[in-house]
């Protein structure tokens, strides 16, 4: 193969298939009980060094307790899937829980400003980084979910994107056509959240589905937050609305409103007015610690994290603003 | 010793390589008798997958094509042809039962024509469908066939589905998926496997009523043998009670 | 690019990603009314000579009732894509409506056997094809929708299938191994049958998918058939539902049992008795000739059709097969 | 002359070049302004799609994320990223707004960093995001930003986002999308768009209030212009009325 140019970012995963294929032939088809605690979940599946990805999109549908709970266990050195990246990236941030990232949108939380500590943290050199694109890293997905070690696509060719990327550009063999070879992305461990979940790990999606999809399927290990738990005769029921099928999935936890104080649609809003707090105590390092303190490390579990800003009274409040209805919660 | 035909032999005998927690991905007929019958007996967790799209059904009667509704009766997930072949690609499939108008010594498969012109076939078969995307990726392909020697051929007239290719080591050569490969080949009168270095088909078991000799006059090349070759298992009573009652109730695939 | 090897298979289209995309340029976003009768569809969009694809699966979800007006307008010398084609392509066989075929599965109708009149225009010396496979097929619909000219894959690879393709082999930039490029495909017109859709053309399928949601996108374009329209608000009210995009679309019609004598998921089961006169009558030519005049040439509609199978009476027995109900069609 | 501020002309500026029956691709803020302000007045067919997967959403208010519910509220579709931008690459995306730190003479952007090492940049910002995947294929790229002599550089410390790269068919040249590129550059003071051949920005017509020097005082580059430049038109009382009542009643982006 002809490589006409290549980027100059490292690869902080293998993207060869038959290795790839070799971890899926040893992973369970098997029917069987997946439910545990976020805790043990995460202490079972996030290991420290190793790949992690995150679903959703930053602050929308996010498993945001399950990154608390990965700040709180203190993992460390990890690869980072930084795509789409916004509150999330922020929370992992705090924790400094990875040091090498594949970036294609990480600092910023979109129209509400940036994350001055994230900042801080990637203007330090403490974190090795490889340049991508959104659609560059859904690619990289998407080429793992199809089992193949690269996908081209026609992204990124002449700008500096493709130059600090770990992509190569090639021809097409039919055309004669450029295009920028994408290296498959297999992460070792992702967490999604979603609406709704068997205890199998069957997951309904109602919003969105941004790369989760093909993250479900090119993750080695995948952690499943959701809404609630449904029974596995429902799922059978209207089988067109599983998203991920249960094979993907080795944990699934049940964690209502997991995605806090990020958005989940038709569920509840993201709570502006904590996720405000968060970009402004930042600023002050050692209030950002106690800050910390307070709501990650010494809270026990995301209900408690909720009970801090608010709680129920909060969460119908979150409902009211999401459905646009004027309920209780407007009232509470 | 039961009594019983050699089409519930064969698919007693596909039925028992299938293991509880595999996955297995199956046509309309034999196959898909096979793969209820091991859910239905050993093999409870094993996951049954339909290439058109059908994750885990609850079949409530054979299929009359793998992308018919009953493939998705009751099912875990109804997704795409493009999402369960990304399954194959992934190495997330097990087994796999294929079967064609010829098999050579490789266990390569022809399904497409009989005839030297392609444009213009003397036999046009139906062609890959699914069966080359299976044979690629499937960990452990199976061959579940009547056997003669016409249809076990010293050469396919067209190669449509790939077993070990030329032997030896060229199927990894050629790019395909590392480790996959055909697994064992069922007929009406043996079982057979491949030699792992030459990749050779061999008898492994002989059905009951059967010789040597009659496997050998039935073949068009040279059969390796096992060593101690064994007699095939004849089909409990369960199996057949299961097969019989619940599978195939209308006998539509084990016949009258 | 080296390209290590390549099969014989003529490509029927252009696998130019700039040149699909200056056609989808034309296209157009706008939301408008798109419902018109099958026949106007089918004059307006189905051209001889062009490249046609079916959706769905053989004679599952299958649009059998635009199949038979494509046969009725004496459509000629199209290209077809022979994927997971069975009744659709014996019913296309009966009109010799293509010469130039893309094929992966054809002739057969899975358990039901094989079509002789399709194997006899196969056997003919009439039809030139290309060999492919479902995945191949559906790999290069995949490439289209992601408006790249080939995709990578890992099948065909030291066979006939490969031999007698369009495929070529290349190595992958990053790990050396070799691949199957598979070519875009982008279909000049198709027509894929669909549970719900509305005026402008956002679809529902309660089904498997099959190749098709990668179709809508490949196609130049798109005729769809539905079982039953619904309004946009309806659409709106749950827009996760919505499968095909109303911008993919060009036509609308509403054809219930469009599906029929194939199955429909939910709705109605297949009529295997009137499938199997079909495989029965093709084997005598005079009687076949007289068949296609009753069932295809001398009828108005597909309505007409089905009242010479039984009707309405037949159609409740239908829907109870397929639910497993014993309704007023057991009795009727 | 009715009174408005800056930001309400560039997005009046920005909507009117979205035709009706074309699509756009937006982001939050102005971009998204512009795009509902088009589509109250004169472009009701103009398609909206949000990258994170939201088709053409009945907005009830200005989104905070291009993945938030909002941006599925009574839409047509809820679909994925990949989906979207594969709408993209198929050449189905006609317009879109993007920003960025800097920008030089051939429209391409800098969002990625300020100082020459990038593992330890002078200062981070977030990276392409999906800039770079709608700036290289999208029809006609649109650059809305407040212009001054840093921002408008001569060479961009890092190009996140292809505009013409070299200018001249570089950006042909280089493998995108044929035919695609940057079409307006709409800041507080003019509006700029692309000379055909050398590609390089060149000076449309100048906002009310504004003088050629000012327009490039604050530019770091040489600008061409048009032999003639026209005056900005101002917004109609209309524009501004739907921009303040129906699109950004709680000025969010317009300001107070």
């Amino acid at each position: 193969m002809d490589v006409i140019d290549e980027g100059v970012g490292r690869l902080f995963t293998d993207p060869d298939a038959d290795n790839a294929r070799a971890h899926f032939k040893t992973k369970s088809r098997a029917l069987t009980n997946k439910l545990m605690s976020l805790k043990d979940a995460v202490a079972k599946y996030v290991h420290d060094g190793e790949y992690l990805a995150i679903g959703g999109f930053g602050a929308n549908r996010t498993p945001i307790a399950a990154c608390h709970e990965i700040v709180r266990q203190k993992k460390k050195n990890m690869a980072f899937a930084g795509h789409t990246s916004t509150h999330d990236f922020q929370v992992l941030c705090a924790g400094k829980v990875f040091n090498k990232l594949d970036i294609a949108y990480i600092v910023g939380l979109e129209a509400r400003g940036l994350s001055s500590n994230a900042r801080k943290y990637m203007q330090s050199g403490e974190v090795e980084v490889s340049e991508w694109t959104n659609y560059c890293l859904s690619a990289r997905l998407k080429a793992a979910a199809m089992g193949i070690s690269f996908v081209p696509i026609r992204n990124v060719m002449g700008t500096d994107t493709f130059k600090f990327s770990g992509a190569k550009i090639i021809e097409c063999p039919f055309t004669g056509q450029k295009y920028a070879a994408m290296p498959a992305l297999w992460p070792d461990v992702s967490v999604i959240h979603v609406h709704e979940a068997d205890m199998y790990g069957n997951c309904r999606i109602r919003d969105i589905t941004v790369s989760d999809l093909d993250l479900a399927k090119a993750s080695k290990h995948l952690i499943i937050t959701c809404e609630r738990l449904i029974p596995n005769e429902e799922i059978r029921r209207e089988p067109t609305l599983t998203l991920i099928p249960f094979f993907c999935v080795d944990a699934v936890c049940e964690v209502p409103y997991g995605a806090y104080p990020g958005v989940m649609a038709y569920e509840y809003f993201s709570d502006e007015e904590h996720i405000r707090e968060w970009l402004t105590v930042e600023k002050d390092p050692e209030a950002f610690k106690e800050f910390l303190d307070k709501n990650i490390y010494n809270v026990e579990s995301h209900f408690d994290y909720i009970r801090l800003h608010g709680g129920m009274e909060k969460m119908l409040a979150l409902r009211d603003k999401e459905l646009m209805t004027t309920g209780n919660g407007n009232n509470g | 010793m039961a009594d019983y035909n050699t089409m519930e032999l064969m698919i007693v005998t596909g039925a028992r390589e299938l293991k509880s927690g595999a996955s297995v991905a199956v046509g309309t007929g034999a196959p898909c008798a096979a793969a209820m019958l091991a859910q239905k007996t050993h093999a409870s967790d094993l996951l049954i997958i339909f290439e058109a799209g059908g994750i885990d059904p609850q079949l409530p009667e054979m299929p009359i094509s793998v992308g018919d509704s009953r493939t998705i009766w009751k099912a875990c997930q109804a997704t795409s042809m493009t999402d369960t072949m990304e399954l194959f690609c992934r190495g997330m499939v097990d087994y796999t039962f294929l079967g064609g108008a010829q098999i050579d010594m490789y266990g390569n498969l022809n399904s497409t024509r009989i005839g030297p012109d392609h444009q213009k076939p003397k036999v046009r078969f139906p062609g890959s469908g699914g069966a080359n995307d299976f044979g690629s990726f499937c960990w452990n392909m199976m061959v579940m066939t009547p056997q003669d020697s016409k249809r076990f051929a010293e050469k396919c007239d067209y190669i449509t589905t790939p077993g070990y290719l030329e032997g030896g080591d060229s199927r990894d050569k050629s790019g395909l998926a590392k480790g996959s490969g055909p697994y064992r080949v069922i007929t009406n009168m043996a079982v057979m496997d491949f030699e792992p270095k030459s990749k050779r088909m061999r008898i492994k078991s002989i059905n009951p009523g059967y010789s040597e000799k009659d496997v050998r006059d039935n073949c068009g090349f040279e059969l390796l043998a096992h060593k101690q070759i064994a007699e095939t298992h004849h089909p409990t009573k369960k199996e057949l009670t299961v097969l019989r009652e619940e599978v195939d109730p209308y006998r539509y695939v084990i016949g009258r």
